[in-house]
This record gives C-alpha cells, sequence and structure tokens, in this order.
C-alpha cells in the first residue's frame, strides 16, 4: 500500500475501493502534540521570566505557537483534515481554558474577599441594631430564599407548561406568537421588570407597597423566558419515536408527556431551571423598588420589605458610611454565600437529572 | 419540528379525554398568561413612556429631543450586546464540544458543572470583579492596542487609564452570557443520536468532521436559540453594566477602548432612574420601549433564520 | 401565608411595635442606619429606609407610599403642591438633617497633597486643562513636584444630588469657568464616569491622574484637594463644612416648617469648606395614626438632636449642625402630630 | 373479542403528497392478515392508519373510512386513545424508553396509563409478555437495567413484549421480526398463531415464506409507477396468493426466488 | 486490492462484561464472509471491532489481535479514522443524517476526501450510488428533499448508497436486507457479488437463504450459554457449513426451517 497522500483516480465503475492512506500513514509520533505543548508553554515562561514580558502576550504567543506548530507539522505528516482536526482540538481545548480564567479569577476574588466574614454571627443574625462592625445576613439569606423560591414556583410551572405546549400542542398563530414574545421577554431590562411588578402591586394595594411578593413576580417576569427556552429546547431534543412508542400504548397525550417525554428531557430542563435561577437571584434593582430594603427580619412575603442577598450586598457597598471595611466585607460575604447557594442549588439540579437521566448503560 | 400535534382528521373534532382537555388547557393557558404578562408589560412601557414620546423636544433630558437622547444608548446596547454574542457564542459552542466530545469522559460532567458555576456568579458580582480585576488588566494591553493597531476604528483610543472600557463591558457580557449558551449546546450534544455519530465515523469522518456532519446540525436549532437566550441576556443585563462601563451620553464611536463609551439602555436606566423626575422619568421608560421593540426585531430575524431550515431539523 | 422558621439570634425576643418606612437619597443611607440604630436602642418599632435616590424618596413621599423621605435636594415648587396635598392640613416639615463635605479626591503618583483654587477646579472638570503639570496649577502648588500625566476627571454615571452639589459650587465659585446649567447629571461628556460613590473611588483609585468628587466620608487613603476660598486653602473638615449653613440663607415662602438654604458656595469667609451637601429629611405635618405620628416625630427629633448628629457623625462622617440650626428647626419637627390625637 | 375490521376507499396524504390511494379491504377477526409489497410503496403507512398513529405526523391525513365492528374509527365521536387501547403496534425500529428499566419498559403500558397491579400479578404479566416473545432467559437478570443495552433484536422482542402486555384486541406489527434470527422469528410466529385464537393480527413483512406460514390471508401492496401513490394490487387467502393470483403483479413479486 | 483480515483470539468487553470471547478468523479477501447467529450472541459486536467502531461505547474495549494486512488494527500508530476510511460499514438500524438531504447524505463522505470534486463528478457519483443500492429511480425527483422523510427501506438503501460511495476496502454491512423487500435485496445482493470482485465484504445476517446465495465463507456464533460470552463456534466455506457442518450446534441452528 501505498503511503502517498493524494487521493488516487476514481475508478469509474465505483466498484474498486479507492485505496488511500495506508493505516499507518503520516501519523505524528506518540507525544509529539503533548510535547509540543510543553515547548510551547516552557517557551512562554521563559519569555515571562528571563526576558520579562508581560504575562498576557507570553500565553498567548506560547499558546499561538503551539497551533502553529502542531497545524504545520500535522499537515505536512498526516495531510491536510487530520491538521485541521488537531487544530480544532486545541481551538477546542483552548476556549475551555480561556473560559476557565474569569470563571477562576471571579472565585478566587469572591472567596478571598468574602471568607473574612465567614463566622457565626454572620449566618445567625440580622443587620438590627447594627452599625460600623459585625452584624448578619440571616434576614437576607431568609429573604433570597423566600423571593426566589416564590419567583421558582410562580415561573417554573408556568414556563414548563408553556415549553409543553409549544412543543406538543402549539400550532398556529398563538404558539408563533408566544414563542416569539418569549423570546422578546428576554430582553426586558431587569430594572423595568421590577418597575411593572411595582406598577402591578400599586395597582392593587396602592401607593408605596413593599412585599416580597412583588420581588417575586418582578424575578418571574425575568426568570421566565429562561425557563421557557431552556425547556422548550430541551423537549425538543425527545425523539418522536418515543412519543410514538407511548401513543401506541394507548397512553394518552398529557400522561405521555408527563410520564415519557418529560423525564426523558428532565436532566436538561433541570440545567435550564438553576440558570434561570441563578439569572435572578443575583438581581437588585428590581427587588430594590418592590421588596425594599430593611435591617431585620420579615419571613412574611406579602407584608412589609424583605432584603435579599444581592441587594444586601448591593447596598453595604454602596453606602459603607466610615467603617467601610465593614461594610465591605459583609457584601463580598453576602456575594459569597449567594454564589454557594446557587451551587448548591445547582447541585441538587444535577442530583435531579442524575436520577431520571435516561439510562444508556 | 418535534411537534407531535394530533390534527384533526378531516373535518370533525378529536373528542379530548378530561385528562387531555385539563393539560392542553393548562399549558395553553400558561402560554396566554406569558403573552398576558408581556402585554401587561407593554402597556405599561407604553403609557409610561407616552408623556415623553408626545413632550416637546426641550424638555427631553438634553434638549434635543427624544430621537437624539436615545440613539447613543441604543447604539451602545447594541454593539455591547452583538460584539459580546460574537465572542460568547464561537466560545460556548467550542466549550461544548470540548465537554461532550473531547475532554475524558470521566471528568466530562465535572467539566460541565465547572462551566455552570459561572452561572451561578450574581451579576453585581461581575460588576465588581469587571470593575476591580478585570478592568485594571486591560489598562496595558489597551494602551498596545492603541498604539499599534490604532488604525482599526475599535482601538482608536486615547485609552482609558481605568480600563471601565466598553471593550470590558464585552467582555463581562460575553462572560455572564457565556454558561447559559454553554449549558444549553451542551444538553443538544449530548443529545446528539449515537446513530448519526456512527453513521459519520464509519465514512471515515475524523473528530471534527464527525462534529460537522452530525453534531452541528442536530445541535443548530439549539444554538440558535441559546444564542437568542445570550442575546436577550446581554441587551438587558443592568447591574453589570452600569457598574463596568463609563459612559457618557454623545459618545457614539465604535472605539472600545476609551472613557467615553455610549451607555446601554438597561444600564442607563439604572443609573438614572433614582434621580429621575417627570419628563426624564418618561424618558427612561421610551427608552425601555425602544429595547423591546429592537428585541423584538432582532428575534424576528432570527426566526426567520431557523425556520428556513426546519424540515432539516434533528429530532426526525 | 408567614413563614414559620426561626428567627436571626439577635432579634430574639425584640419587641414589637410601630413600623415607619423612608425611602430616598442614597447619600443618607450609612446615616440613616446610624440614626435607626440609635433610636431604636431607646424605643420601639421598626423603621425602614429604601435608598432609592432622592427624586424617588420625593415621589413616593409626595404620593403617599412612605411615612418620611430623605433628599439632597429641597423639593420644587411643584413637589410642594404636592406635599401640601399629601399631607393636609398640617403641611409638610422639611429640616436639614445630614450635611457632608464633598471632597476632591486625586490619585496622582508621586503627589500627595495638591491645592486648587475654583476656577482650576472648573477648568480641570470642564477638561480645559488636560495636564497635572499644567502652569496653572502649578502656580498654586509651590514645591509640589507635577508630573506630565494626562488629567482623567471621574464624575458620577448616575443622577446625583453629590453631582448636583458640585456643579452648584463651580457654577457659584467660577461662573466663567463653568457655562454649565445646574441639574443632578454631569453635564460635561467625555470624562471618567462612575456609578455611586463607591464607583468614583475605585475608579479614582484604579487609574492615575484622576480626579473625583465624593462624599468625604468614603476620600479613605486617597489625597484630597484643598480648595481655595478667599485667599487660603481648606482641607474638608466636618466643622468647616457645616460652618456654610450658617451664612447660608433660608428660602421663604414654603411654609413656616419648611426649612429650606441656597447655600452660600461663593463664601469667602474664612474656615468655610463650600463644596458641601445638604441633604434634607422630609415628613408631614400629621398623620392619620397617632402611633406613627409619634414615631415620625421622635424619630426626626433624634436625628437633629446632638445625640443624632454625632451618632452620624460617627458612623457616616457627617458634619453635625450647629446648635442654632438646630433650635431654628427644632419647633417644625415638634409639630407634627396626628389628627386623631389632636396634639 | 377480536374485531373484524373494514377499510373502505381510503387516501392516505402526507400534506399535499398522495401516499396511498384507493384501499379497501376486509381484515378478519381470528386471523393473521399479512401484508406484503416493495419498499416504500406504504405498508407502514397504512398499517399506521389503522390506530390512527398517523394522525401523529403533522399535517397526515387520511379520506375513507375505517370500521372496526361497527365504530368508525375515524368518526367524530372516537377517542384515537380508546382505538389505540384496542389496536396495539409494533414499529419496524425498536424503540425501548430509553429512561425505564426493561422491566419497566414491558409494563409501561399498564405504568403510564396508572392501572396499579399487585407486585406479584405485574411480575407475572411482565415474566409472561417476556416469555411470549421470546426474551425472558436472556433478560431474567437483568430485569432492572436499562433497555438501551440490549442488542438489536433483544431490542425488538422487548417492543413486542411490551406491546402484547396491554392485550389489545388487534394487533399491528411493522416487521417485527426483521432484526430477528431464526430462533427468535420462530418464536414471534408461534406467539401470532396462539394468539390469533383470539386477536385479530395484522403484519408487515418482507419474508414472503414468514407470510406463507403464519397468515391467513395476504394482501400486496405496489407502487402505481415511480412518484405514484402505493395501492392495494390484490388480496386473498394467502394460499392463493401464493399459487394462483389474480394479478400479473403479484405474480411476478411472489416468484422472485427470495425471501 | 481488497485486504485479508485476521482475527486473533479476540475478547470484546462492555465494561466488566465480556460479550464475545476468543473469535479467531481469517476474512478472505475478495470474498464474502457471512456471520450468522442467534439474536444477542454479539454478531454485531464483534463486527463494530472490525473498524473500531466498538470504540464509541463507553468503556468498551477488545483484547487480542485483529491484523489487515500486515496492519494490526489496534496497533499504537493507527488511527481509526484511517480504519473507518477503508473499512466502510452499514449499520443494522438505518441512521441517515437527519439534517441533510439526501443528496448530501450520499455526498457526505465524497466531500470529507475530495474537496475539490466538480459539481459535475458529484452529481454522477451520487448518481451511480444511488442506482447501485437500488435507490436512484425512487428519490431521483426529491435528491434535495431532508432523508428523513423516506420508508424505512429506503433509509436503509441510502445508508448503503452512503457508504459504497467512498468506495473502502472492506465493506461491512449489520443485517443490511433486514428492511428491505425482495426486490432491492436482490439489488443489494447483486451490488455485493458485484462489489467482491475488489472489495472485502462482510455481512451479518439472519437470513439463511441470503448467507447461502451471496457468502463464500460462512461463520456462526452462538451463546455459550444463558449469562455466559458469545464465541464462534465455526466457520467454513459456505458450501460446507450449509451441507456438513462439522459441529452440532450449527447444524441444528441452520436446519430450523427458517430463512
Ligand atoms: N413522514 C413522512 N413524510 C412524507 N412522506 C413520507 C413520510 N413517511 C413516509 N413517506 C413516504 O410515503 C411512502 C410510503 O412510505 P412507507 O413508509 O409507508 O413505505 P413502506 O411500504 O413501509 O416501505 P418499507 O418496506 O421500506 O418500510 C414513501 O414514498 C415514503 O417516502
Ligand atoms: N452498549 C452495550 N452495552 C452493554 N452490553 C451490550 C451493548 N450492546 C450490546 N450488548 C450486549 O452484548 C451482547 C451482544 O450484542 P450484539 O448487539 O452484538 O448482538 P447481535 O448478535 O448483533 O444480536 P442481534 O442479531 O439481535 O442484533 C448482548 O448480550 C447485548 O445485550
Ligand atoms: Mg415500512
Ligand atoms: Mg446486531
Ligand atoms: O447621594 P447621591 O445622590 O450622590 O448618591
Amino acid at each position: 500500500m501505498s503511503t502517498s497522500l493524494t487521493t488516487p483516480e476514481r475508478d469509474p465503475d465505483l466498484h474498486t475501493p479507492l485505496g488511500g492512506v495506508s493505516l499507518t500513514a503520516g501519523q505524528l509520533p506518540r507525544g509529539a502534540a503533548p510535547g509540543t505543548l510543553v515547548a510551547a508553554a516552557v517557551a512562554g515562561l521563559l519569555l515571562w521570566l528571563l526576558a520579562g514580558w508581560a504575562v498576557v502576550p507570553c500565553a498567548l504567543l506560547a499558546a499561538a505557537s503551539y497551533v502553529v506548530i502542531v497545524y504545520t507539522w500535522s499537515r505536512a505528516v498526516e495531510g491536510p483534515r487530520k491538521a485541521t482536526d488537531r487544530f480544532v482540538t486545541a481551538l477546542v481545548s483552548g476556549a475551555f481554558l480561556l473560559a476557565l480564567l474569569p470563571l477562576v479569577s471571579v472565585i478566587v476574588t469572591v472567596v478571598s474577599r468574602g471568607a473574612a466574614r465567614f463566622d457565626a454571627e454572620f449566618f445567625t443574625n440580622s443587620m438590627l441594631g447594627v452599625t460600623g462592625e459585625g452584624g448578619g445576613i440571616y434576614h437576607a439569606m431568609m429573604g433570597t430564599l423566600i423571593i426566589t423560591g416564590l419567583a421558582t414556583l410562580i415561573s417554573v410551572p408556568i414556563g414548563m407548561l408553556t415549553a409543553i405546549y409549544l412543543v406538543e400542542y402549539g400550532r398556529g398563530k398563538l404558539a408563533k406568537a408566544i414563542t416569539f414574545f418569549v423570546d422578546v421577554m428576554t430582553g426586558i431590562p431587569s430594572i423595568v421588570a421590577g418597575l411593572f411588578a411595582y406598577a402591578l402591586f400599586v395597582m392593587m394595594f396602592g401607593p408605596g407597597v413593599r412585599m416580597g411578593l412583588a420581588g417575586a413576580v418582578a424575578l418571574s417576569v425575568l426568570m421566565i423566558p429562561t425557563v421557557v427556552r431552556s425547556t422548550e429546547e430541551m423537549l425538543k431534543l425527545v425523539p418522536n419515536e418515543l412519543r410514538e412508542a407511548s401513543y401506541a400504548l394507548a397512553v394518552p397525550k398529557w400522561r405521555t408527556i408527563l410520564k415519557v417525554v418529560l423525564p426523558t428531557a428532565l436532566a436538561g430542563i433541570a440545567t435550564g431551571v438553576t440558570l434561570a435561577i441563578a439569572r435572578v437571584i443575583g438581581e437588585t434593582a428590581p427587588l430594590l423598588v418592590t421588596a425594599g430594603l430593611t435591617d431585620g427580619d420579615n419571613f412574611d412575603p406579602t407584608d412589609g420589605r424583605m432584603t435579599t442577598l444581592s441587594v444586601f450586598s448591593y447596598y453595604e457597598y454602596q453606602s459603607p458610611g466610615l467603617f467601610a471595611e465593614a461594610s465591605f466585607d459583609r457584601a463580598w460575604g453576602a456575594a459569597l454565600v449567594l454564589m454557594i447557594i446557587v451551587m448548591l442549588l445547582n447541585l441538587v439540579a444535577r442530583v435531579i437529572s442524575k436520577l431520571f437521566a435516561p439510562k444508556t448503560r | 419540528m418535534a411537534s407531535s400535534t394530533e390534527a384533526p382528521p378531516r373535518k370533525n373534532r378529536v373528542p379530548r379525554r378530561p385528562g387531555d382537555r385539563i393539560f392542553a388547557g393548562v399549558s395553553t393557558g400558561s402560554g396566554v398568561l406569558i403573552l398576558v404578562a408581556l402585554a401587561g408589560v407593554a402597556v405599561f412601557l407604553v403609557t409610561e413612556a407616552w408623556p415623553a414620546l408626545t413632550a416637546p423636544a426641550e424638555d427631553i433630558p438634553g434638549g434635543q429631543g427624544l430621537v437624539v437622547y436615545i440613539w447613543p444608548l441604543l447604539f451602545g446596547t447594541l454593539i455591547s450586546a452583538v460584539l459580546a454574542l460574537v465572542i460568547a457564542v464561537p466560545l460556548a459552542v467550542a466549550i461544548a464540544l470540548f465537554i461532550t466530545y473531547y475532554a475524558p469522559r470521566s471528568i466530562a460532567k465535572a467539566l460541565g458543572y465547572i462551566i455552570d458555576l459561572l452561572a451561578a456568579v450574581p451579576s453585581i458580582i461581575f460588576g465588581l470583579w469587571g470593575m476591580n480585576v478585570l478592568a485594571p488588566v486591560t489598562v496595558d494591553p489597551a494602551s498596545w492596542l492603541s498604539q499599534h493597531l490604532g488604525w482599526i476604528p475599535f482601538f482608536a483610543g486615547p485609552p482609558s487609564s481605568t480600563g471601565r472600557t466598553m471593550l470590558v463591558a464585552i467582555i463581562v457580557l460575553a462572560v455572564m452570557v457565556l454558561p447559559i449558551i454553554t449549558a444549553v449546546v451542551r444538553e443538544a450534544f449530548t443529545q446528539t443520536p449515537q446513530l448519526h455519530q456512527e453513521a459519520a465515523l464509519a465514512i471515515g469522518a475524523t473528530r471534527w468532521e464527525m462534529i460537522r456532519m452530525a453534531a452541528l446540525p442536530f445541535g443548530r436549532s439549539s444554538i440558535i436559540g441559546a444564542s437568542m437566550l445570550g442575546l436577550g441576556r446581554a441587551l438587558g443585563e443592568t447591574m453589570a453594566v452600569a457598574m463596568v462601563l463609563s459612559a457618557s451620553a454623545g459618545g457614539i464611536t465604535f472605539n472600545l477602548i476609551s472613557s467615553e463609551n455610549p451607555p446601554t439602555i438597561a444600564a442607563n436606566i439604572a443609573l438614572q432612574f433614582p434621580e429621575a423626575t417627570g419628563v426624564g422619568m418618561h424618558t427612561l421608560i421610551a427608552s425601555g420601549l425602544v429595547l423591546f421593540a429592537i428585541t423584538l426585531v432582532v428575534n424576528m430575524i432570527a426566526r426567520a433564520v431557523i425556520n428556513r431550515r426546519k424540515d432539516f431539523d434533528g429530532a426526525n | 401565608f408567614g413563614l414559620v422558621a426561626c428567627g436571626s439570634a439577635n432579634e430574639e425576643g425584640a419587641a414589637s411595635g410601630p413600623t415607619i418606612n423612608g425611602a430616598g437619597a442614597s447619600s443618607q443611607e450609612a446615616a440613616q442606619s446610624a440614626w435607626r440604630t440609635g433610636f431604636l436602642e431607646s424605643n420601639d418599632g421598626m423603621i425602614n429606609y429604601d435608598p432609592v435616590g432622592s427624586s424617588g424618596g420625593r415621589e413616593q413621599f409626595t404620593n403617599g407610599g412612605v411615612d418620611f423621605a430623605g433628599s439632597d435636594a429641597y423639593l420644587d415648587d411643584k413637589e410642594v403642591k404636592a406635599a401640601q396635598e399629601r399631607c393636609g392640613e398640617g403641611g409638610f416639615v422639611e429640616v436639614p438633617a445630614y450635611v457632608s463635605p464633598v471632597a476632591l479626591i486625586t490619585n496622582i503618583e508621586g503627589v500627595d497633597s495638591i491645592k486648587l483654587k475654583p476656577e482650576t477646579i472648573a477648568k480641570i472638570f470642564n477638561q480645559k486643562i488636560t495636564k497635572w503639570n499644567d502652569p496653572e496649577i502649578a502656580a498654586s502648588n509651590e514645591g509640589v513636584d507635577l508630573p506630565d500625566t494626562r488629567i482623567v476627571p471621574v464624575n458620577r454615571a448616575d443622577g446625583s444630588g453629590t453631582t448636583e452639589n458640585f456643579v452648584e459650587y463651580l457654577k457659584e465659585a467660577a461662573p466663567e469657568q463653568w457655562p454649565h446649567e445646574v441639574s443632578d447629571e454631569w453635564p460635561v461628556s467625555g470624562g471618567e464616569a462612575a456609578q455611586g460613590t463607591s464607583g468614583v473611588v475605585q475608579a479614582v483609585k484604579n487609574g492615575n491622574g484622576t480626579i473625583g468628587y465624593a462624599d468625604a466620608s468614603q476620600a479613605g487613603d486617597l489625597t484630597t484637594v484643598e480648595v481655595g476660598v478667599g485667599d487660603e486653602f481648606v482641607k474638608y473638615s466636618p466643622e468647616a463644612a457645616a460652618a456654610v449653613l450658617d451664612v447660608s440663607e433660608r428660602v421663604e415662602g414654603r411654609g413656616e416648617n419648611s426649612f429650606a438654604f441656597d447655600l452660600a458656595r461663593d463664601t469667602k469667609e474664612s474656615g468655610t469648606y463650600p463644596i458641601v451637601l445638604v441633604s434634607y429629611v422630609l415628613a408631614c405635618g400629621n398623620y392619620d395614626n397617632a402611633d406613627k405620628a409619634t414615631m415620625v416625630k421622635d424619630y426626626l427629633n433624634y436625628m437633629i438632636s446632638a445625640e443624632g448628629q454625632k451618632a452620624a457623625e460617627e458612623q457616616a462622617g457627617s458634619a453635625p449642625i450647629s446648635d442654632d440650626l438646630r433650635s431654628k428647626v427644632q419647633p417644625a419637627v415638634e409639630s407634627i402630630g396626628s389628627a386623631n390625637s389632636g396634639s | 373479542m377480536a374485531k373484524r375490521i373494514e377499510v373502505k376507499d381510503l387516501d392516505i396524504y402526507y400534506d399535499k403528497f398522495l401516499a396511498v390511494q384507493g384501499v379497501s379491504m376486509t381484515i378478519q377477526p381470528r386471523s393473521v392478515t399479512a401484508l406484503i409489497g416493495p419498499s416504500g410503496c406504504g405498508k407502514s403507512t397504512f398499517l399506521r392508519t389503522l390506530n390512527r398513529m398517523h394522525e401523529l405526523v403533522p399535517n397526515a391525513r387520511v379520506e375513507g373510512s375505517v370500521v372496526m365492528d361497527d365504530d368508525d374509527l375515524y368518526g367524530p365521536n372516537v377517542d384515537p386513545v380508546n382505538v389505540r387501547r384496542q389496536i396495539g403496534m409494533v414499529f419496524q425500529r425498536a424503540n425501548p424508553f430509553p429512561t425505564m428499566s426493561i422491566y419497566d419498559n414491558v409494563a409501561a403500558g399498564l405504568k403510564l396509563n396508572n392501572k396499579r397491579l399487585k407486585k406479584s400479578d405485574m411480575d407475572d404479566l411482565v415474566e409472561r409478555s417476556l416469555k411470549s416473545a421470546n426474551l425472558w432467559e436472556e433478560v431474567k437478570d437483568r430485569l432492572h437495567k436499562p433497555g438501551s443495552g440490549l442488542s438489536g433484536g433483544q431490542q425488538q422482542r422487548l417492543c413486542i413484549a411490551r406491546a402484547i402486555a396491554v392485550q389489545p384486541e388487534v394487533l399491528l406489527m411493522d416487521e417485527p421480526c426483521s432484526a430477528l434470527d431464526p430462533i427468535s422469528t420462530q418464536a414471534i410466529e408461534d406467539l401470532m398463531l396462539e394468539l390469533k385464537a383470539n386477536y385479530t393480527i395484522v403484519i408487515v413483512t418482507h419474508n414472503m415464506q414468514q407470510a406463507a406460514r403464519v397468515s391467513d390471508t395476504t394482501g400486496f401492496f405496489n407502487l402505481q409507477g415511480v412518484g405514484k401513490p402505493g395501492e392495494l394490487v390484490e388480496i386473498d387467502e394467502t394460499t392463493r396468493i401464493f399459487s394462483t393470483p389474480s394479478q400479473k403483479a403479484t405474480e411476478d413479486y411472489i416468484s422472485g426466488r427470495f425471501g
């Protein structure tokens, strides 16, 4: 078998093999790619440490030289297709590493600055009667859980049912309109959602209303489109074969949806819902105008002001007073707690989807 | 499409069992409820914007009328959201690919989780991080860019000395929308039928060619859907942009690295609303209405793109 | 619907009482926090304050949404009418409760003290002077080694009482150099803009050659500018700031319980610091609910009391109002009552 | 309990495309009817109209009538769910539920409809269904493993077990044995012969011998021409069709040396 | 140019489950090798190891060696892409790309290797591939419609067309005709007989007659017992296997009256 890389002339009758590349034709030696990577990294490191270049150009240069070397080498030895494959591999892995940068940076920042206030008082006390140092976020944690919980209770059923309508029932103008306007809804600025919810509650309760429920409604406006969109995408991926299998067993449509379609798509839906929660749990502007701000406990979402972690964190940061450090510590601490809450939610979603995920093995 | 509605055979209507009727009713109701809520938002926006729409030009902040006031905002909104998406979508698709097809199977799940963590970061933290950590880091590269690539309008300079530039706002937005897009796209890739992947590999496709033949087309509608989600988020993001961007009205410019930047609509509302009164307040809502309309138009275009190849949908 | 959950550790056995709600200027937030803490130590009840911004506070006050409000500016004529309508017969009460110097903060490598005349400040913020080693700056800073750095003026991106007060100062102290109209929005484009006081402070800190204006309590270890008043240069201090209010004139014709002041920014008086933010507190003369009326009255009384002003100074870095002023405004606060109880 | 199905002048459309035209036939109760014909002539399409699965394809519709005993399946008051309860189906491509175990797949017809059975009765039913489909021995030790880890033929038999577990009156099978080895095929054919004592069975098959072996009646479908709709060429007793078909096309088709 | 494949002591595992044990056989070039055996005995599993498709199942692995001419397919320097380029495959379940048109489905493999093929050459190749798979007449008017709107048998033939369009050296076919009617089956069998002049062909089939008709060599797989791994019972010339098999199990299996 020749090791030539060019494609031989085509046989006109299709009935003979084309031949082509031999199995072991032009392979980069094992470890060529990792080796190049190490070399490029070392070169970058040397430039940084010895030649005194800045970190960013060094890293960029190392990455670029790795990609270029591996691509040209592979192209020469293995041919353009394999080279493209390697190129994409490098690109895709690079993209992942790139995405880790801000993540690591954010986490390091928040943890290093937020850890200062990880004491018992912080988690058990409210801010009632606190100025200067000390104080806690118990009231804000509860507020966050209650308001986001309510928003989730409102948005998830509505959002999921709408997605179900769109995928399983939706035909004609209504479905088109809903699909379309749900997308439009994703672009509503959070403050506008807050003002809208406030206006709505003013109509019901008169001017100056502040209550957790109003905050939850505002958040729902922001949350619903994410839930609808992600659920819809996941439902669309469920093969029609499965629906047919269920219908053929005389299962009514609604049961088919509940027991076959939803479980199959559940993992994706759970991820979507957590993303939706994550999107709203950090909102400040809409909550300030609807749920307001208070120093103390209020666990009744239908009456009076309620503080959430994000609002608390924001105002501790914005109006710190003279004891700025104490305030900033609280702000970062609250932010860290907020992140931990979302991470835990994320874990819960993973567990849920693990329990119901399609079992492939 | 994956929809499998029971098209009524001939003229007669299918009798529905109560369970079906209730379920169909409730889910249709939810959809309608969303429309009603949205209509509510629209009515709210229009009524609150009305005084500004009808006010004489000199009453609008800036004194030159609504169009002059909103145009820079609109420009800033679009340029930041679009460029953020230009960065985020390819990156998100690449990351989703990495997690589903490149990373060792044993750790792929964990990697997905790590990216999801980015979604756990609230926007005010992105704001704080953007102005305190990211912005200072960009100062030197930005001045390098303006020195060497200054002929590109994006890098015209003069570079900001604090780094609180449009470039940083765009990066922050891109990072914010990244996990949402990644998660949805990743899910679609995981669902790509094994059969189709095998079909591609069996004709001698490399991994990348398999992805191009099977995974990307299958995930196409999800990618667009996810991008729409991301775009919406980027268009509407409020607090992070407000905190990160050094914005001043009148700064219509493609220059991404100076201190003078057009504000975005959402951030501008958040910034100005607390101290806005009368027509000023109505003007802000009017800008919100414009954002609403823009989202509408952008989505119309995206829908048109998706529907063009509906027949080739992956679920069939 | 109330949730049964255990409360915060520090709230166990907290006494109940009436709740009063306020909203308004974010500048007052730290002081409000100090006041409610101090007040609730010896009183029952609950006080909330949403820092939604001055005009938001004024609006919510005039449409009855909140019981009291904080505002960086006094009510304009239209709002006066609205407030009178809301409060009915008792009219409204408007007293300055929070006075705070606005510091000019800078971050210039190698420079840790700087003196600027009002005209120079106006030119800098108007972007007419663009280098720190400009002769005009050098003239008032003999012996300081000024670098050839670009000046980056930092202003508030959001509507702000601080901006309004600062711009008012520029307009009055250097009218030639500052042709812009006074409003709570920064009038010059092209500078570095940042959200909120903290944003300005951060931007000044993060940049080089930056100069900004911010509530003095937040200046931290940044270099603050000594501002030219008459022939001398004054560093900000609470006393110097409060002094301005004493040389300023009360605006007439707004009802006996309204104490609005047009500040004498162009004062040449020795020992005054003219860049000052004066923030008012608004309340009604009359509330339907007697308990609420008493609580509002007591709370306002506490705010302007020597004790309250001291608390605010310690926590928020504000300038205590003078005894003289207090004695003038106290009767207005005392007049708060309830139609029902007929006090 | 078996039912007779009467089809009259049935036209089947995919949107505007007429896939099958003018089919009229009677499907006898207590018998096996086989449908044969070249690929793409509309056998599956026709089969799916018998239990209204057809409706699931957007814009697909039928004209004509399908009457089971005395009920028009497409009558105004007929609920397709009830139709499908009585007329079960096995698909051309195996489609087990990926989220369910083997056991749950078989029990799906009952479980999805929330029919509660005693655990032991359910176990019993699952076992019997799997045995009938000749799958029991192979999976009895991994009943609670997912159904998607099975071989192609195993999956197909799983789907057959699932369909017979709900005990329908009529059973439609679209090439049920195409993925099966001779042993399983025999088991399924035995099953059909057993079932036909009480059920009405319709199968689509490409295997002439199979049609000859198991069916009482055979219908031959063919395309009227390239790009034209499919039609029922003739239907008659199986022995007649395989010995003395009345149509030339039928004879040509079955005299092919294949099976 | 066709290749010989030498398999030695091959064990195939799904994770810890040993699915196929100890297979050794030689697959002759320029011939058709048929693999028969009951469902679930590991025919597909074995076939998939021949072009390393097996590796796609998580945790699946092989022990033993598969050598094509002189290259060990599992050797350290072998790129599975090259393996699959030379050893094409048609799957048990038809799997056209749903997102591509019929034309693009066939052209998919060509486009990979011949980036600059002229439009007319491409059209030509697509047409010839579809003709070889006996599908051309049915689809020539809707080449640019999606491949998923085809009937089961049409989809299967589309996949065959796709596989031969790239002209591999070895063609593996997993029950390629199970969904096909006799006419198409004959077309595919004719195709195999034509191709074997130059290619090495391995098919899995449940159809004994088919194995007898088309293959030169037949291998019989069986389970060693319930729950035990599958094994290659014997492999020999097809005429021998069908007349005088050396193993009792083989005789039992093929003497079943099915096909
Ligand atoms: N969903 C669909 N949309 C449009 N046309 C379709 C659809 N399904 C099938 N067809 C067309 O209808 C015709 C009949 O298809 P059908 O699946 O009934 O054939 P068949 O007789 O079952 O063939 P096979 O034996 O290959 O399964 C074919 O031309 C096919 O392409
Ligand atoms: N992905 C998988 N994971 C675990 N076990 C598997 C997997 N695929 C197949 N098996 C098991 O391996 C054995 C052999 O399966 P294989 O698909 O090779 O059978 P086959 O001979 O092709 O059967 P059929 O004729 O039904 O297609 C079976 O017991 C099957 O359950
Ligand atoms: Mg069919
Ligand atoms: Mg198989
Ligand atoms: O008090 P401010 O309005 O300047 O935030």
